[in-house]
């Protein structure tokens, strides 16, 4: 199976294209179609690759053709293909949208560098969705806090600076807990290949437990603190509102599933399904996640600022994602693994429609919105669709993602949880429709300025029109994911090597 | 008022860990289970796989070559990262 | 900063330092050390150069354009490294099987992609540590 | 409980451990933003230590192997190859901190969080 390269082929390209990008002068006529050329080929090789997949099964890759304990190895299952190819296809929407709109916020000279940033957040993201290695998982995830951090520093004002540098340390103390934790299970099972821990783990788990269970808590907080749950996720609302509108659509919509992603990973490929039952580590999950829920979109409802209420329910969208790994049932990972999905592109839409609009509009305060429907038809359109479906009104996945939640829920006989889920739905619809209701049915002050199509460019309504689409088409027919992570579940249920 | 507080927890926490180190693989003897088949085979291998005599550079360019790609890729998001927050391009040269 | 006899110090000390370095960089695979820290020598030689002598006259030495060069050639160059593996039939970074010539044991050329790769490793590793301290330094 | 030799043999995890609570606790309440930045470091190096003395065994020698190749006994290498990783990522983390504490100390004037907050203050109200 190494005739197939595809994987490194994607990562390499976005790599090279990151490390040339300064090369190139920003006014020169090749710096837009070199980004946009690098990721629609990455994502036609992600396409390709989720079609090797899907025909003939998940392959493992072994760099430089050593054995899979003694080398770096990758693993790609369908999920992780069709994660892959969700990825490329935002960020390569999101960096459509963002070549007008980030000359708001940076200086000319500079958007070079910011590109750089971006293209080496998605390569590192890819990574680590791909990786079958625990050292390896922790190489990409420094590249991605550093460049997060980046990214929201680049527009050099004061509130962006402390929000990165909060950021960075916070994300740092992740990290760090997390190399202790994998260190942890270095000591004890000697492999650092998640299958070949997972195996070890099994038979040595009645020697250490102790170590297991503390290096499982260090691996769980970090990824909490770096994923946001509601107690550690005080870097989120300051890090997601000051940054430019591109950086914060892919923090938010990408960057805390891959955590939730890589968490998914962990507990299951490598710490295994039965010994997380036997410690019930998932039961601590689902009550962090259902407060987290809950608190996301109660923090949310008081706020002003547009970008900040997105944040905080970015909080509490996330809450759903662990509230379906703590589910840890065949049902409850559906729902997880699909809300990943769903969120990222329904946040993308969300924040990309409010940076329309504070981009052509210059309104960030949430009561001022009355009245733009008629300004910004397309862009508020594409707004409403993402916010009813966050809110969970049938055919935009929103509602999917909760009608598996509460099916898992329902199939481990605790119906709580669904009234959580619809207590966060209600709070949703509070804090979501008077947006949507002042933009299109209250009369604007600035009747003067009536202009009947958008006039914003043309790269920025493209992504909307996209996304909102893509909101609703995967909210109809939810099988095209669900199809996939029902193939993919084996791998992660009853792993064995 | 945070300082006791967030004193006593670390505390706590340290003992914690300290207390449970008995269980853990004591340091420094040969039997413990991360001196497993995976570092035997590095060592007695690695004169004929690659031809070095440090293991080391055996293990972070040739068998794990990967992170060090890696590796290099953090070092060069370091410079963009810096140069963009420091960097004084000609935007800010002109308003001094 | 411009005392003369650091300047002249520096003047004296300043190749034995670098010498070393390439030697640690060049020896990566024979003796403890490598692409990390022969790298980290030479660029603490640099500073050291920078100290003594202002940052303007070292970036006539080191011009900011050739370290940015390094930096992405040495990103290049090990991608390169990693396709010769691909080229020949093996997987992505593969040294003795993508047919890397090891030469004999305990010699200065040996080791195929693992010289290779640490020299890269050691020049670019030097360049990341003069941008960055220059950038630093530049600020104030 | 903790018999002296307990302690004695393995000294190098309970380094480790205390240095990681030392930086948590730096992090957590420092109001200087540069000491932040030293308390990270600190439980950065405390986590390559309790990485490092992983791999460590008693009575054996450096995973070079000399010239005459005398079978002599080496430490675990895996260990010792990460944390050059780790190192460098520590560096670079480091680096792009403190270049973001110029700009705000440039901005701000001060590095003290309390002076930063309320000045905040002052300058919004």
């Amino acid at each position: 199976m190494i005739s197939n390269h595809l994987p490194v082929y994607i990562l390499i390209l976005l790599l090279i294209s990151a490390v040339t990008t300064p090369a190139i002068k920003p006014s020169s006529k090749k710096f837009r179609p070199k980004l946009v050329g690098t990721l629609t080929i990455a994502s036609l090789l992600a396409l390709t690759m989720f079609i090797v997949v899907w025909t003939n099964g998940p392959f493992y890759y072994n760099f430089g053709n050593w054995d899979s304990v003694i080398g770096i190895e990758f693993f790609v299952d369908e999920y992780t293909s069709l994660f892959v190819l969700a990825v490329l296809l935002i960020s390569l929407l999101i960096i459509i949208f963002s070549l007008e709109d980030i000359l708001h916020d940076i200086p000319k000279e500079k958007t070079p560098h910011y590109y750089t940033l971006m293209l080496l957040m998605v390569f590192s993201m890819l990574g680590m969705i791909m990786t079958n290695d625990l050292f390896n998982l922790y190489v990409f995830m420094e590249i991605l806090s550093l460049t997060s951090c980046g990214v929201i520093s680049i527009k050099r004002n004061k509130a962006n600076i402390m929000a990165s540098f909060k950021y960075l340390m916070l994300g740092t103390i992740g990290s760090v807990s997390i190399l202790l934790g994998i260190a942890m299970l270095y000591m004890v099972t000697g492999h650092l290949n998640m299958g070949a821990t997972s195996q070890t783990i099994s038979s040595v788990w009645q020697m250490y437990p102790r170590n297991i269970l503390i290096s499982l808590s260090f691996i769980l907080t970090g990824l909490g603190l770096k994923a946001a749950i509601f107690p550690l996720h005080v870097w989120l609302p300051d890090a997601h509102s000051a940054a430019p509108t591109p950086s914060s659509a892919i923090l938010s919509g990408i960057v805390i599933k891959i955590y939730a992603f890589s968490m998914i990973k962990i507990l299951f490929r490598v710490i295994g399904i039965d010994i997380i039952k036997a410690i019930s580590i998932n039961e601590y999950l689902t009550y962090f996640a259902v407060i987290s829920i809950v608190m996301g979109s109660v923090f949310a409802i008081g706020q002003k600022d547009i970008k900040r209420l997105l944040a905080y329910s970015s909080v509490s969208q996330i809450g759903y994602v662990f509230l379906g790994i703590g589910i840890a049932t065949e049902m409850g990972l559906v729902a997880g693994m699909y809300h990943i999905i769903a969120h990222a592109m329904m946040k993308s839409t969300l924040f990309l429609s409010a940076g329309a609009v504070i981009y052509r509009t210059g309104i960030r305060k949430v009561n001022e919105f009355d009245g733009l429907g008629y300004e910004l038809p397309l862009t508020l359109g594409a707004f409403s669709i993402a916010a009813l479906g966050m809110i969970g009104i049938p055919g935009v996945n929103g509602f999917m993602s909760k009608w598996y939640l509460g099916l898992a829920a329902f199939e481990i006989g605790k119906p709580i949880f669904i009234i959580f889920i619809l207590i966060s739905s209600f709070l949703n619809a509070v804090y979501f429709l008077p947006i949507v209701i002042s933009a299109f049915l209250k009369e604007s002050n600035r009747r003067e300025q009536i202009m009947i199509r958008d006039d914003i460019p043309f790269t920025m309504k493209a992504p909307l029109v996209v996304l909102g689409a893509a909101c609703i088409v995967t909210g109809l027919f939810p099988n095209i994911i669900v199809n996939v992570i029902q193939r993919a579940l084996p791998t992660f249920m009853t792993f064995v090597f | 008022m945070k300082k006791p507080f967030v004193l006593v927890v670390l505390t706590v926490l340290l003992f914690i860990l300290i207390s449970s180190l008995n269980e853990m693989p004591s340091l420094g003897d040969r039997v413990n289970p991360s001196y497993n088949e995976v570092a035997e085979y590095y060592i007695s291998n690695a004169k004929e796989d690659t031809n070095t005599m440090n293991i080391i550079a055996a293990i972070i360019t040739d068998y794990r070559a990967f992170d060090t790609l890696g590796e290099t890729t953090v070092l060069f998001t370091s410079i963009t990262a810096v140069v963009s927050v420091l960097g004084f391009s000609m935007f800010e040269k002109k308003e001094k | 900063m411009d005392d003369l006899i650091v300047k002249t110090i520096t003047k004296l000390v300043v190749p034995f330092i670098q010498l070393y370095g390439i030697f640690v960089i060049l020896h990566g695979h024979l003796s403890p050390g490598g692409g990390f820290a022969g790298g980290a020598i030479i660029g603490a030689s640099l500073i050291l150069f920078t100290l003594a002598f202002g940052v303007n006259h070292t970036n006539k030495v080191v011009p900011p354009s050739v370290t940015e060069k390094i930096e992405t050639g040495g990103i290049i160059w090990y991608a390169l490294l990693g396709f010769v593996g691909i080229a020949v039939g093996t997987s992505f970074l593969s040294n003795k099987i993508a047919g890397f010539p090891l030469g004999n044991y305990g010699s200065v050329i040996s080791g195929g992609l693992i010289s290779l790769a640490t020299i890269g490793i050691g020049l670019k590793v030097a360049s990341t540590m003069i941008t960055l301290f220059h950038r630093i330094i530049e600020e104030d | 409980m903790a018999n002296l030799d307990m302690i004695l043999d393995n000294i190098n995890y309970i380094g480790a451990f205390t240095l990681f609570i030392i930086g948590l606790y730096t992090v957590l309440t420092h109001s200087n933003l540069l000491k932040r930045v030293i308390g990270v470091n600190i439980m950065e190096t405390a986590v390559f230590l309790f990485f490092v003395s992983i791999g460590y065994i008693k009575g054996a020698s450096a995973p070079i192997l000399d010239q005459i190749t005398g079978e002599s006994f080496y430490v675990n290498p895996l260990p010792s190859a990460m944390i050059l990783t780790g190192i460098v990522v520590a560096v670079s983390i480091t680096a792009y901190g403190l270049s973001l504490l110029i700009n705000l100390y440039k901005e701000y004037g001060t590095l003290e969080l309390d002076e930063i907050i309320s000045k905040e203050e002052k300058a919004n109200d």
